[in-house]
């Protein structure tokens, strides 16, 4: 495939007309929190070698709160209005491979059955410009659920750092092709012996656990004694579903704008919460929180993939960072693999 | 331009036995005040929950009054004495929060302080005339409000 | 930390508790996560160590704990003041719970920093106030500057604008996760009001709006209740500094009624009393 | 949900002010009404026809008025619609006239303030709940505290009425102030010849338990369910085997170590002691502080003497609980000792007046049993110091009252009369003896009241002296009383043989305490207070207690008889119903998401909020919550604002209906 | 102890010994009397039966030097300005009206914080305890009459001293000081006040009165608090001679010249030889040297 140079400056410059031309540039926040849509070219960041931000960017395709129609009670029935989506791609820079595969994942399920037109509407405007990956810690298992930190999988447009202020820009699809076709001026020949040399560099973590073991465990084990405890220190906070970039579950609230006039949101929800599957009788099938997280292991590692043939996890280990009482998922998924493996 | 035709909106919250009761004497008495205020009835100070002024800008309102029974003339002995304490709390936060708290108003207003009544509503009403619409919670009304 | 283990193992062993929550090694050495020991070999497992950061007191009012037996927990001084005032508060039986004291040097700011997390800067109860066995002890804890305090003091100085504005940015960050809710150990209602629907006074959807009610609400019912554990702040993906709002009201109850929460366990609570002296000049 | 909206001109006073017609059909047009309509008068017979048509006619299932304030009508509209067959709390009204048309001016904000308010009031309605009335079952058994002459008629009247009494009296006998009088005003009847019977009557009725002796401990619940703790304080002696023979009191070797209090301090008594000699119970007390046995162990000579072997040394004090409808509270006054100083902080007592000082310097009290046939002169009017007829004598009005520099502003109202008695008295029995009067008005208000007063004037040749006593001392053997004849703008000086002052009645020393085990207010003198002073004077703010004689105010007895038998009444009408009708406005605990943090409680009144176990399958407690007795709730909704999750709600103010409202606004 | 002290004419003129006295004692009793600077007429007497703005204004520019001279409390020992002064201060808490017509007159506003004090206050403010700790003298034997005449505790609604008609506080200052207050009936009667110099028949007859109740009850002396009692009760013991005969001389003291005499105090220094009666009598009972 093609692929060029860019300087920083020159990714600047493009990312200045971009921003002219009315895309939507979303980058990294400073301080790491999450991902913000810049008005200015300069706050543009790579993040290749830090620490990922808290939040992942799925939130500028499914957002954390959205309307989906508003409506206005008349005497006796009501009247729907839809507010239109407006224009302008968007153009996500610098992300990390286990951020880049996110969209791809996601649209699986928002494709299923029902074509969810909210989230294609945002995901077919996605522009994602890529970046290899020299980071890891102990959080991180990218590899453990097959997500290379040096592939180009899930860009548009993939940036391989060479230096300071030197990326290779690999051109990975079509969409990606056209998008950067205006901008060829920022953009030199590309010398792939340097860039394979500074991917061949780059040793993502080891492996934590056997992503399929897991699935099948707990296929046949669902009620085995390890899920008993196994959520017993979760205070059933959302951070996890929320910092995630595939978690895609949401919940369907109506709200006053005026007393005559309402409207309906779509909004995050997170299977740890104790109201996502309260019913209104007053039972919960998933009444603990051991229940709950046994929920998140298994629609990670099976139920997504049985449907999808998708791990729904990039193994960017934010769930694991950010988790107020330091739970960590591959840490769990080792033990569940452990057992599996005893028997 | 803007300002002088704006007219606030004052929403009140005020106790059945004392402040209502006060009301219903401005009435009978004849006495004037002019038509921003909107009184919405409980029964006794001790009901008002901070939630109900926080709705109450929500639903646009410039100015929310809170009007009761008097230390000690309380209908239920002490529910305005709690609530008195849970209002130091509440303006202390929203004064910190940057929510301009001058725009909430309390007062103990009497069923025989009709005159009074009269004094606090046109003073309210006023005061908030004066500082304007509550931009701050119009901004973030604003995505709320149908464009039509 | 043998001390501690031993400790622990006997209390199961001879009964006296049916569960001890207290703290294992994390994702690597050194780091620590809650950890709940059922069995005398559980206890193996506990260490204790200035990564031990979180408040446990969150669990005691957990319904697999409440009423069942008598409940261990390892307990910094802050999280004996979240106990003294769950127990002013009903929630647990002072009778049902066995406090390990845990002399306090100052818990981490993050993994591998050597700056102290924001609460211990101003702590007052390094030797926990209420314990059945102490343990540890007491070193030099490095002073640090009191920067929460110096922004808090800021505030004072700025206009209603200004504030709003800092708040606004802030604010519109949550992502109504509340994870802030979950870690907290005040938090314990069966159905938080941000969860009601009937009527919905907080609107549960992530906008500025929605955000400013929760997050006002919030503070405004752990005003005089807030025991400074940071729990809230830690926990929050969207690094909003909550504990600027619930330590400002502290100061507020401090300086208006002369009152700290969770200090001892006879002190009446300070909403649901009253004075007939309390402050009334802002009423007309 | 089908609403009707009615907008009710009132005449002209909304319709000047506010276009009805406009706000009726901006009604019409709100989600969820179906027929709204304006009319002249709503509140008149046709308006209410008006409004019972329309619900039957479009099935209506809830209405708003837009009228006066609910002050005014909402209970007669409650009313229509519930004769219509929509529930009455299924209703709500719109103020237009007290907080619309009335108070503003302009026609065109006027109807649009209207128009906001009918809203405010139709999205309310929406959130209201059907409702009935709370019934609380009657207890018909009634606690009647103090066994003057009040607590007397009252107890009487109620248990002729045919229900059970309970009287309790701290004193060993009942009779009260009343028992020491000598003779009556205005008719000079004999005190305890007209009250003894009365006495008995209480002693012998089958429906009456007299517990003297006794004092209220505690009182719990509610009207028609109160429970009170009473303490029977140990008399030291067997009640049901005393006949009263009286052998101990003669025997008993203690005769002047205490005065007796009936006899008001001009007599001793024996250790043990009937208070007087028509006493009910005729069963004596023993004094513990001064009976030689409980000093010393040593003595029994009661035991010795007494056949029936009554005498029961190691007797305690018996605690009662008794279930109870309703309270009549009849504590009654005391006099203003003025010789202590002071008796509070804010009153000075008159030690000019060298009352405790020279002993024949007496009090009211004092003169009634001195001029009383069973009092320690046997009637013949002597001075306490040495025996003698006193040959001149002032009686000092007002002493205590109207005043407020030393005592108090208020009259005590009967001194006046009494005064005016002794007078008389003293010249029927010493013929040519002077007496004089020093007084600021003759308040004689009354049946045959300033006759009496006139005739002691005009016929027995009292000398009233208007002007008040500045001093009394005593100078060879006389009392000279410096004071000023107002009137002749005189200083005057009386060389008085004896002093008769009459001091001002105040309320018992412990009456706050048990205002405080009521739950009763009382005023800074410590009276109680009634609800209203016109219309509901027995009440007080407590509901199922009822005030009778002094311990309201100063009175005489035909008005505490008179009051006495209206709190009877009051009390009777209660014990009419067997059931009572709350209004349904009270908090109501969500029992699935109460926490159990008792805010609530903290924060409740009337202590309406108790704790409720809640057990699994098990039997074992998985909770402990809230629970709202609503027999004790009045509605006020404070529990309601302080629960951070809203478990507790009052009903009828509840979160949605206010929610409702302020959502209307926007 | 620091108290504002304000003399008033009479304590510079026909009162001289009193407040001679009074500095002594102060300073043995460590009290610091501050006289206030250019202090000016209390109004007594003349002013408030002639103009009422006039009667107020007076002792409110007084109350205004004492505010200058940053005092909490202002000692009038003399009962006519006391009485004079709380009056004032009355009048100017009570009637805004007043209130403002007198600050406007004086162009400032007048001090409410302060609190004027007659004599026997100041004493209670030094305590009982602490006198009876100087008291040197021997006066068990002594019996005194207070004399309380009226300024001091009328009108009582305004002075809200003790109490209008049965006072008690310098007897209780008597017992301090050794000796023992008789139980009399003349403590408040009239002694003639301003009559002394136009009428002097009648502040005779009233005078003798208080003075035989007095003897009658067995005093030794008789106690004032105030400038006028004394020169009636004391100045007019001759004129009572010439109109009745039998009569026997009293001594007459001052509250400060006789709790003098109590803490050691040479009479000469508490000026007992300016009075017109001698005290001899006293003296000699009390074996105290001239």
């Amino acid at each position: 495939m093609e692929e060029k140079i860019i300087s920083y400056s020159n990714l600047v410059s493009l990312t200045g007309d971009l921003i002219k031309t009315g895309c939507m540039v979303i980058c990294e926040d400073k301080n790491g929190t999450g991902w913000k849509r810049i008005e200015n070219p300069d706050e543009i960041k790579i993040n290749h070698k830090e620490i990922p931000s808290n939040i992942s960017y799925k939130e500028f395709v499914f957002p954390k709160t959205e309307p989906v129609f508003y409506f206005k009670s008349k005497k006796e029935d009501y009247d729907l209005i839809e507010k239109n989506a407006q224009p302008g791609k968007i153009v996500f820079l610098g992300a990390k491979p286990c951020d880049s595969r996110s969209v791809e994942i996601m649209s699986k399920v928002f494709n299923w059955d029902y074509k969810d037109e909210f989230f294609n509407e945002k995901a077919e405007r996605t522009i994602v410009i890529g970046t290899a990956c020299n980071y890891k810690d102990e959080f991180c298992f990218c590899t453990t659920v097959n997500i290379d930190p040096a592939s180009e999988k899930g860009s548009d447009l993939f940036l391989i750092p060479l230096d300071e202020n030197t990326y290779a820009l690999k051109i990975v699809t079509g969409k990606g092709k056209e998008f950067i076709q205006p901008y060829l001026k920022y953009l030199s020949d590309g010398n792939p012996a340097k860039s394979q040399e500074a991917l061949a560099k780059i040793k993502g973590p080891d492996k934590k656990f056997e992503p399929s073991k897991v699935r099948e465990w707990i296929g046949n084990n669902f009620e085995h004694k390890l899920f008993d405890n196994i959520g017993s220190t979760c205070v059933g906070c959302g951070q996890c579903a929320f910092a995630c970039p595939v978690c895609h579950c949401f919940d369907i609230v109506d709200e006053e704008c005026s007393y005559e006039c309402g409207r309906r949101m779509k909004n995050w929800d997170a299977c740890q919460f104790g109201l996502f599957t309260l019913h209104s009788s007053g039972h919960n099938p998933r009444e603990n929180q051991n229940k709950r997280y046994r929920q998140r292991i298994a629609h990670k590692f099976k139920y997504y993939t049985d449907k999808f043939d998708e791990i729904l996890c990039t193994g960017c280990g934010r769930c694991s960072r950010g988790c107020p009482v330091q739970i960590d998922i591959a840490q769990v998924a080792g033990e569940i693999n452990l057992v599996a493996n005893q028997v | 331009m803007e300002e002088k035709t704006f007219e606030p909106k004052i929403t009140a919250f005020v106790c059945n036995w004392c402040t209502y009761t006060g009301a219903d004497l401005a009435g009978t008495s004849r006495l004037k005040y002019k038509p921003n205020i909107k009184m919405i009835r409980v029964p006794c100070t001790g009901r008002i929950d901070p939630v109900f002024i926080i709705k109450a800008f929500e639903k646009g309102a410039d100015g929310v009054l809170i009007s009761g029974c008097h230390p000690g003339d309380c209908h239920y002995n002490t529910g305005n004495f709690h609530a008195r304490r849970r209002w130091v709390l509440f303006t202390e936060l929203l004064n910190y929060m940057g929510i301009d708290s001058s725009r909430l108003f309390f007062s103990w207003v009497s069923a025989s302080e009709g005159k009074k009544f009269v004094d606090v509503v046109s003073n309210v009403i006023e005061t908030v005339k004066a500082k304007g619409p509550f931009q701050q919670y119009q901004k973030i009304n604003k995505e709320f409000v149908l464009d039509e | 930390m043998n001390e501690l283990r031993q400790l622990s193992k006997d209390l199961l062993q001879n009964g006296t508790v049916k569960v001890i929550i207290g703290y294992a090694e994390g994702t690597t050495p050194g780091r620590t996560k809650p950890f709940i020991a059922r069995t005398p070999e559980d206890t193996d497992k506990f260490v204790f160590n200035k990564h031990c950061v979180n408040n446990l007191a969150v669990y005691l009012t957990r319904k697999e704990y409440k009423g069942k037996g008598t409940v261990g927990i390892v307990a910094k001084g802050c999280d004996v003041k979240a106990i003294v005032q769950l127990v002013q508060e009903n929630q647990i039986n002072k009778d049902d719970i066995y406090i390990i004291g845990m002399n306090c040097n100052g818990a981490a700011a993050d993994f591998g920093k050597d700056t102290l997390a924001v609460k211990c800067i101003h702590c007052t109860v390094r030797t926990p106030h209420l314990y059945h066995t102490l343990l540890g002890t007491i070193d030099e804890m490095p002073k640090q500057e009191d920067d929460h305090l110096k922004m808090i003091e800021k505030f004072d100085a700025m206009t209603s604008e200004e504030k709003w504005a800092f708040w606004e940015a802030e604010f519109e960050k949550c992502v109504k996760c509340y994870a802030c809710r979950q870690t907290c150990p005040m938090c314990y209602c069966e159905k938080c009001i941000a969860d009601k629907s009937m009527p919905r006074w907080i609107e549960s959807s992530a906008h500025t709006r929605g955000n400013f009610a929760w997050n006002i609400i919030r503070a405004f019912h752990l005003s005089g209740r807030c025991i400074g554990c940071n729990e809230c702040e830690r926990a929050c993906p969207a690094q909003i500094p909550l504990s600027l709002l619930n330590r400002k009201m502290g100061m507020v109850a401090k300086k208006e009624f002369d009152y700290t929460a969770g200090i001892a366990l006879d002190n009446p609570t300070l909403v649901g009393n009253y004075n007939n002296a309390d402050r009334e000049d802002f009423i007309k | 949900m089908k609403i009707g909206v009615f907008i009710c001109y009132c005449g002209e006073n909304i319709g000047r002010t506010v276009d009805c017609a406009a706000v009726a059909e901006a009604a019409g047009r709100f989600p969820g009404v179906v027929c709204s309509i304006d009319y002249k008068y709503m509140c008149s017979d046709p308006g209410q026809n008006l409004i019972k048509n329309a619900i039957k006619e479009h099935k209506l299932d809830a209405v708003v008025v837009g009228s006066c304030s609910p002050h005014m009508h909402e209970k007669t509209f409650r009313k229509a619609c519930a004769d219509a067959g929509v529930n009455p709390y299924l209703f709500d009204m719109a103020n237009l006239r007290e907080h619309c048309s009335w108070v503003h001016e302009d026609i065109v904000e006027g109807t649009k303030k209207a128009i906001d308010l009918v809203r405010i009031s139709v999205e309310r309605v929406k959130k209201n709940a059907p409702l009935s009335p709370i019934l609380v079952p009657v207890t018909k058994k009634a606690l009647v505290i103090g066994g003057g002459i009040s607590g007397i008629q009252a107890s009487l009247d109620i248990a002729n009425a045919g229900f059970d009494v309970v009287l309790v009296e701290k004193e060993p006998s009942i009779g009260g102030h009343m028992s020491q009088l000598s003779e009556t005003f205005p008719t000079l009847d004999c005190s305890q010849c007209i009250l003894t019977p009365r006495m008995v009557e209480v002693y012998q009725h089958p429906k009456i338990k007299l517990l003297t002796y006794s004092e209220v401990e505690n009182v719990e619940g509610f009207i028609g369910n109160f429970k009170v703790t009473i303490r029977k304080k140990a008399r030291s002696i067997d009640e049901s085997k005393c006949t009263g023979c009286g052998l101990c009191m003669q025997k008993c070797p203690i005769k002047k170590k205490a005065f007796n209090e009936f006899e008001e301090g001009l007599a001793y008594r024996s250790a043990v002691y009937v208070p007087f000699p028509q006493a009910v119970p005729n069963i004596p007390v023993i004094d513990r502080s001064i009976c030689t046995y409980y000093q010393t162990g040593k003595c029994q000579m009661c035991v010795k003497v007494c056949g029936r072997e009554a005498i029961k040394f190691d007797q305690e004090d018996t605690i009662i609980t008794e279930d109870i409808g309703a309270i009549v509270v009849a504590t009654g006054y005391k006099l203003y000792t003025i010789d202590k100083k002071p008796e509070s902080s804010e009153i000075k007592g008159y030690g000019e007046y060298g009352y405790g000082k020279y002993k024949d310097v007496v009090d009211g009290l004092q003169f009634e049993r001195i001029a009383s046939a069973s009092g320690p002169t046997s009637g013949e009017i002597l001075r306490p110091s040495d025996s003698k007829v006193p040959k001149k004598i002032v009686f000092v009005q007002c002493v205590g009252s109207r005043d407020e520099s030393k005592g108090f502003s208020y009259c005590s109202k009967i001194c006046c009369m009494y005064t005016a008695k002794h007078a008389m008295l003293y010249k029927h029995k010493v013929h040519d003896g002077e007496a004089y009067v020093f007084y600021m008005d003759i308040r004689s208000g009354g049946k045959g009241y300033d006759e009496f007063v006139r005739r002691a004037i005009e016929e027995d040749g009292v000398k009233y002296i208007r002007g008040r006593v500045s001093r009394i001392y005593e100078e060879n053997g006389k009392y000279i009383v410096k004071g000023e004849d107002t009137l002749a703008g005189m200083p005057v000086t009386i060389d008085a043989d004896m002093v008769v002052l009459a001091t001002a009645m105040i309320a018992q020393p412990e009456a706050v305490k048990l205002a405080q085990t009521i739950g009763m207010s009382y005023d800074k003198y410590g009276f109680y207070n009634e609800v209203h002073p016109k219309l509901r004077p027995v009440e007080v703010s407590t509901a199922g207690v009822f005030l009778a004689g002094a311990c309201q105010a100063p009175k005489d007895i035909p008005e505490s008889v008179a009051m006495a038998s209206a709190a009877a009444s009051k009390s009777l009408v209660l014990f009419g119903a067997d059931y009572l009708e709350r209004e349904p406005t009270v908090a109501k605990v969500n029992e699935t998401i109460c926490a159990g943090c008792f805010y609530c409680q903290k924060v409740c009144p009337y202590n309406a909020i108790e704790r409720k176990e809640i057990k699994d399958r098990q039997g074992n407690i998985v909770k402990i919550i809230a629970y709202v007795n609503s027999g004790l709730c009045q509605g006020c909704g404070t529990c309601n604002a302080v629960c951070p999750s809203k478990s507790v709600e009052l009903i009828g103010f509840n979160d949605e209906q206010i929610y409702a409202q302020i959502n209307a606004l926007g | 102890m620091k108290v504002g002290y304000y003399p008033g004419c009479s304590l510079t003129g026909t009162g001289k010994e009193y407040d001679m006295s009074l500095r002594k004692v102060a300073s043995l009793l460590d009290v610091e009397l501050e006289e206030l600077k250019d202090w000016s007429c209390c109004g007594a007497t003349s002013a408030h039966a002639t103009n009422h703005l006039l009667s107020v204004a007076l002792p409110a520019r007084n109350l205004i030097i004492a505010k200058h001279q940053k005092l909490k409390e202002l000692a009038a020992p003399c009962a006519a300005c006391y009485n004079r002064m709380m009056v004032a201060a009355h009048e100017l808490k009570t009637k805004p009206e007043i209130e403002r017509q007198v600050s406007d007159l004086m162009g400032e506003s007048i001090p409410y914080d302060l609190s004027v004090i007659n004599i026997i206050e100041l004493f209670q403010k030094v305590g009982k305890e602490k006198i009876a700790a100087n008291v040197k003298a021997d006066l068990k034997g002594i019996k005194a009459a207070c004399y309380y005449g009226c300024l001091l505790v009328r009108p009582f609604k305004i002075t809200g001293f003790d109490d209008a008609e049965q006072p008690e506080s310098m007897e209780e200052l008597i017992k301090a000081a050794g000796a023992q207050p008789v139980d009399w009936n003349y403590k408040l009667e009239c002694c003639g006040g301003a009559h002394s110099i136009a009428h002097m028949e009648i502040v005779v007859d009233l005078s003798k009165k208080i003075i035989d109740d007095a003897k009658l009850h067995g005093a030794d002396v008789i106690i004032v608090a105030c400038p006028m009692c004394h020169s009636n009760l004391d100045m007019r013991q001759k004129a009572i001679k010439k109109e009745y005969p039998a009569h026997g001389d009293i001594p007459i003291l001052y509250l400060s010249e006789f709790i003098g005499l109590a803490l050691g105090l040479k009479p000469k220094e508490l000026g007992l030889n300016l009075h017109f009666v001698d005290t001899k009598s006293l003296l000699e009972k009390a074996e105290i040297k001239g």
